[in-house]
């Protein structure tokens, strides 16, 4: 088991997506260097400094030097609200207090299993990390990716180096395929028919329940990665808890037995 | 000649440091062996539990406030014969000082839990979570009433001769009263204080951010009403006082310590830093050092009221 | 078609708006004449007057501590009739609506000094401050047991016919018993929170940062321990609430209305920002109309519980 | 009487003296235009962020443009604590919170009375506009100024050049005379005589308490600059109450009534 450990990172760079969404790149190697797909960090700009609790991130990037040695993890952050905001507005040279890694991690399936990835908007945080482990294995990994426009996708041809199939879609149309990332999904799934395959979603919670449906229906396993709010990261206050279904409906800690969840586990009439 | 003695005893415990996990704010202990070494903390109080498993409220359980936060977690937890047999003996394997943070939703509830952690190895003492409201039993306080609490200390304190610690909530008129009730009934210590009721509500939606309406805030928040209620009940029992509520440095852990407490205990601030454990030990070291202490009990209810005459009791 | 409605009547009485400079906070409203104009706050609740003039406590006599500020002023001020005399004609000629704190050591005391304000021209209503400790008679405090409060309010009642509003201390285990037991009593309104028995001390000479060792704490760290009372208050009485505690933004002030506040009361945030009446006006305006509400009233205690089954009233 | 404003100020530089002390320029004409010697402003950061409250700072300078016309204002700050240090910290661009003028001033003297300044440390600040304003009245002043050592002695050349007599001492002996302060003020008042003179002190409480005496003593009126914590600086809050000898002994709001008091008006005893 990874052994998390607390880092005062320097922020190395901010790259500014959009008015809304931010990478932030940090030099926090002792972390990266054993971080598994889908495993997050907590952070905060300083402690003892308002607002009071870490916030949960997905790493997104393992940063590595021209010789390929990890120098850091970077962060793929939307704005919603003080630490957010904080994040964006955030300079090189600025210190992020970083935990992790954290809960977790997707499974990493073995050819001739397929793996199919479902993102919605920041929720292809998880799947930079999860495309290189999956790529490195040579599984065959296709990338369904929707966002509200097609300003909102980002990191596509990242993706696409990797040899990664990309199927994006946009609410307006603006590129890819319109209409909602589980369109397209779902027809693939169809054509797919019985080959061996393993779905990974992170997103909006009515996208995750979206797929988990679709995935069951096919009789595929599915994986979803969830956002509760969490207070700490550890397992210490039980707040982030999920409904699962099994051991008789009961509350379980995503930041220690999630954030990834296998959909048929989750409850998902008692998520908000 | 070495470093000041950080080592405390409390109602016959002795705690290599005067500093303890708070209950609820560090799970069951074990979640933290990872990142730290269990039995440098002078104890660790567990997340409180009831006789048999609860599942607790449903999310959202915690929202932030300014220099605070609310929780309304609803004592989820496993039940004390589950936490007995499945997470004690690895505690006892780290060196673990275990206070157990025990509630009930009736006396008989409270007494048969210390009857079966006295009969459990590795338990150090229980903590009496009378500050908790009486679960869905119509929402009364065990601990917002004098008999409330003389009933439940006095059933726990028959059930077993581990030391007992009420630990008192704060959302009553006159605290000072609830600890010599404690004290009468046989706590061999109090802990205070409790988490305060609070209540936070997202304007937009006109929704209360917690699922369960109402929480407890706990936090830097609440620091300046917690030490005041220490001194209070300093001045009024002779049992040992274990302070908490908002500490988040060696800076405000002294505060408590001065003010009348034999030691201190930290929750929220766990949360935000895991790894305070040290920091705070290295700070009590420095100011002992410093003021020319040999050990950490020297400073135990120090408050110097010299540069006054009489403390008239007005706050505007 | 123009902008929402922000007036409000409470107990009778017709304010511009909803927002009220705190007791206390904001001297007797004179010394903000050069800043802003006093007609445009809903009222103001006047520095909390004695029949006689007082001294108060000697400095220091307010600290800071996290979100929030401890004060122990002591209730210096001027004396009810100097008042009348020398700052209400003032107040008058600004077209300020006036609302007056009164103390007393005394059930008398409190009688004697809503007779004399009965007489005075241009006080709008009476605010009785029950929960400022009764200054050095033992430190009791009318305000913490019902037969205080209700004693009080009665005795007021008697003596005048303006708007009483009994202001209570939270310092209490059960605020809406209180609210009660002042509606009995004939209150026509509740104002809440007063502020909350606190103490700071100074760890390098282990004194009180107060030379009243202890005072009251205010400021947005009470905040949501303060919409909780108002909330539990509003469904525990008739007459209207004016709430306050913490509040410093045009968000802040909305949580007490959706609360069920009729009014808000702003103190601590004043000394921060003087200017910031206007801003939380605008805020409120704002709110009203994204939410299409043609006047503020629509909003005061809509707690929309819908997503919920049953409140089970549990703190952690 | 002036009305106080309250401006978003840009902070224009900040002149760091030594590891304590900086001298702030602020953008705050409306402010400065308006301010009398000994006027203090209550200042902060940002609203709505930590710590809660203003802190109060004597003006220092009057900022002009290459034509006299009046750009801002000054601090002198000396870091003890939260504030002092962001001001310490802060950055040519940031904003400050100001507030002013505030407060009861100096009075001005005429010729031939001769006024006498006497700073301790940080208590300089109101003097510089002091200075200005009766050297404009050609009033014969003397600056007695002491520090703890050389290095603590700051902006003297300004007060030489404006015609200003400047006695210095410090108490390590390292600039001036050695000692305190007030070891020359005493020799200076008793070569002085029957002559008209005002005194003016600003600085620790100790230092304002033996000038108050030895003017007392010596006949001549003299003036204090006192610093209690102060709250809001309106009048507002009465937490900043000296108590005063007149009308029986009483507390008065200092930022109201002063911070400037005639020394024999101050219940020195009570003063902490
Ligand atoms: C395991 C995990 C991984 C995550 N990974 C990412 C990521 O890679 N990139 C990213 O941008 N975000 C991620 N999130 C969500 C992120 O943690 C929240 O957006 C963040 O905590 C908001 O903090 P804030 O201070 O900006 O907003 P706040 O001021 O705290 O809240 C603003 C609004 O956002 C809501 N909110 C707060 N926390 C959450 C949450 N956890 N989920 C949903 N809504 C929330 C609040 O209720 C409020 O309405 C992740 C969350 C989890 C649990
Ligand atoms: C009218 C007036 C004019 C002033 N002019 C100046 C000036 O020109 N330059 C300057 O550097 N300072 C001046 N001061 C003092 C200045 O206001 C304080 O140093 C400042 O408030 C400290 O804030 P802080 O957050 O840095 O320290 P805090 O963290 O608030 O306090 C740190 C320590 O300083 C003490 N302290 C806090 N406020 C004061 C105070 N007002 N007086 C003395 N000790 C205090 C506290 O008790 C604490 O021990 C003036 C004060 C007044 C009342
Ligand atoms: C998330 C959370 C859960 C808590 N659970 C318990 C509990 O189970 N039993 C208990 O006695 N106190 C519980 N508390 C209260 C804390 O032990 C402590 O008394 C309070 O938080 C004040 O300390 P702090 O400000 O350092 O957090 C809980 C507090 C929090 C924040
Ligand atoms: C400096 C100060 C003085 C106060 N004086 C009084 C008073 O005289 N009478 C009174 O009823 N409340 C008094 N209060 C309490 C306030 O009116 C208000 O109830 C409390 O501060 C909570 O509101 P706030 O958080 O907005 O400040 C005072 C508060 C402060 C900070
Ligand atoms: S976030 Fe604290 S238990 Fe999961
Ligand atoms: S500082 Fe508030 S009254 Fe003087």
């Amino acid at each position: 088991m990874a052994r998390p450990v607390d880092v005062d990172a320097r922020i190395a760079a901010n790259h500014r997506l959009s008015h809304a969404y931010n990478i932030l790149e940090i030099e926090a190697p002792s972390i990266a260097c054993q971080t598994r797909p889908g495993q997050f960090v907590m952070v905060k700009r300083a402690l003892g400094r308002e607002p009071l609790l870490r916030r949960p991130f997905s790493v997104f990037e393992i940063l590595r030097d021209a010789r390929g040695a990890v120098t850091g993890l970077s962060l793929l952050s939307k704005q919603v609200g003080a630490v957010t905001r904080e994040l964006f507005e955030a300079q090189p040279g600025d210190r992020l207090r970083c935990l992790g890694p954290l809960g977790t991690p997707f499974t990493v399936v073995n050819r001739p299993t397929r793996a199919w990835m479902v993102a919605g908007g920041v929720g292809l945080a998880p799947f930079a990390t999860l495309a290189e482990a999956l790529r490195a294995r040579e599984v065959d990994t296709t990338l369904f990716y929707g966002g509200r426009s097609g300003d909102d996708l980002y990191r596509v041809p990242f993706f696409e180096r990797l040899g990664v199939r990309v199927i994006l879609t946009t609410e307006d149309g603006t590129r890819g395929e319109a209409g909602r990332v589980t369109e397209p999904l779902a027809r693939e799934l169809d054509a797919a028919g019985g080959l061996p395959l393993t779905i990974h979603a992170c997103g909006p919670t009515p996208m995750l329940r979206a797929v988990a449906e679709l995935a069951a229906r096919a009789g595929h396993p599915v994986e979803v990665s969830l956002e509760p709010i969490m207070g700490c990261g550890l397992g210490g206050c039980y707040s982030c808890v999920v409904r699962v279904l099994d051991g008789g409906a009961r509350f379980v800690r995503a930041c220690i037995e999630g954030p990834v969840f296998e959909g048929s586990r989750v409850s998902w009439a008692d998520l908000t | 000649m070495g470093r000041p003695d950080l080592s405390v005893h409390v109602a016959g415990l002795r705690l290599a440091n005067p500093l303890i996990a708070a209950s609820g704010c560090f799970g069951y202990g074990v979640e933290y062996a990872d990142l730290i070494d269990l039995s440098e903390l002078g104890a660790i109080a567990v997340k409180g539990l009831f006789l048999e498993a609860r599942e607790g409220h449903a999310p959202p359980r915690i929202v932030e406030t300014p220099s605070g936060m609310l929780n309304a977690i609803g004592l989820q937890g496993i039940g004390v014969r589950t936490f007995v047999s499945g997470k004690l003996p690895e505690l006892r394997a780290r060196r673990a000082v275990v206070i157990v943070n025990i509630c009930g939703s009736t006396v008989e509830e409270y007494a048969e839990i210390a009857r079966i952690l006295s009969d459990a190895d590795g338990v150090a003492a229980i903590e009496i979570n009378i500050s908790c409201p009486n679960i869905d039993e119509g929402g009364h306080t065990f601990g917002c009433s004098l008999t409330g609490v003389r009933d439940v200390v006095r059933a726990v304190r028959a059930a077993t001769t581990l030391p007992i610690f009420p630990k008192l909530t704060p959302n009553v008129t006159d605290i000072a009263a609830t600890a010599a009730a404690a004290e009468d009934a046989g706590a061999d210590a109090v802990s205070l204080v409790n988490t305060f009721l609070a209540m936070a509500i997202d304007v937009e939606s006109r929704r209360p951010r917690l699922s369960n309406v109402v929480g407890g805030l706990s936090g830097p928040a609440i620091r300046p009403i917690a030490v005041r209620m220490v001194y209070e009940c300093s001045n009024a029992v002779r049992i040992p006082i274990i302070g908490m509520g908002g500490i988040a440095s060696a800076r405000d852990a002294l505060e408590f310590l001065i003010a009348g407490a034999s030691a201190v205990q930290v929750g929220t601030a766990n949360f935000e830093d895991p790894g305070i454990w040290p920091k705070l030990r290295e700070g009590l070291l420095d100011y002992l050092e410093r003021h020319g202490h040999t050990a950490v009990g020297e400073i135990v209810g120090t408050v110097d009221l010299s540069a006054r005459e009489t403390a008239t009791w007005v706050s505007s």
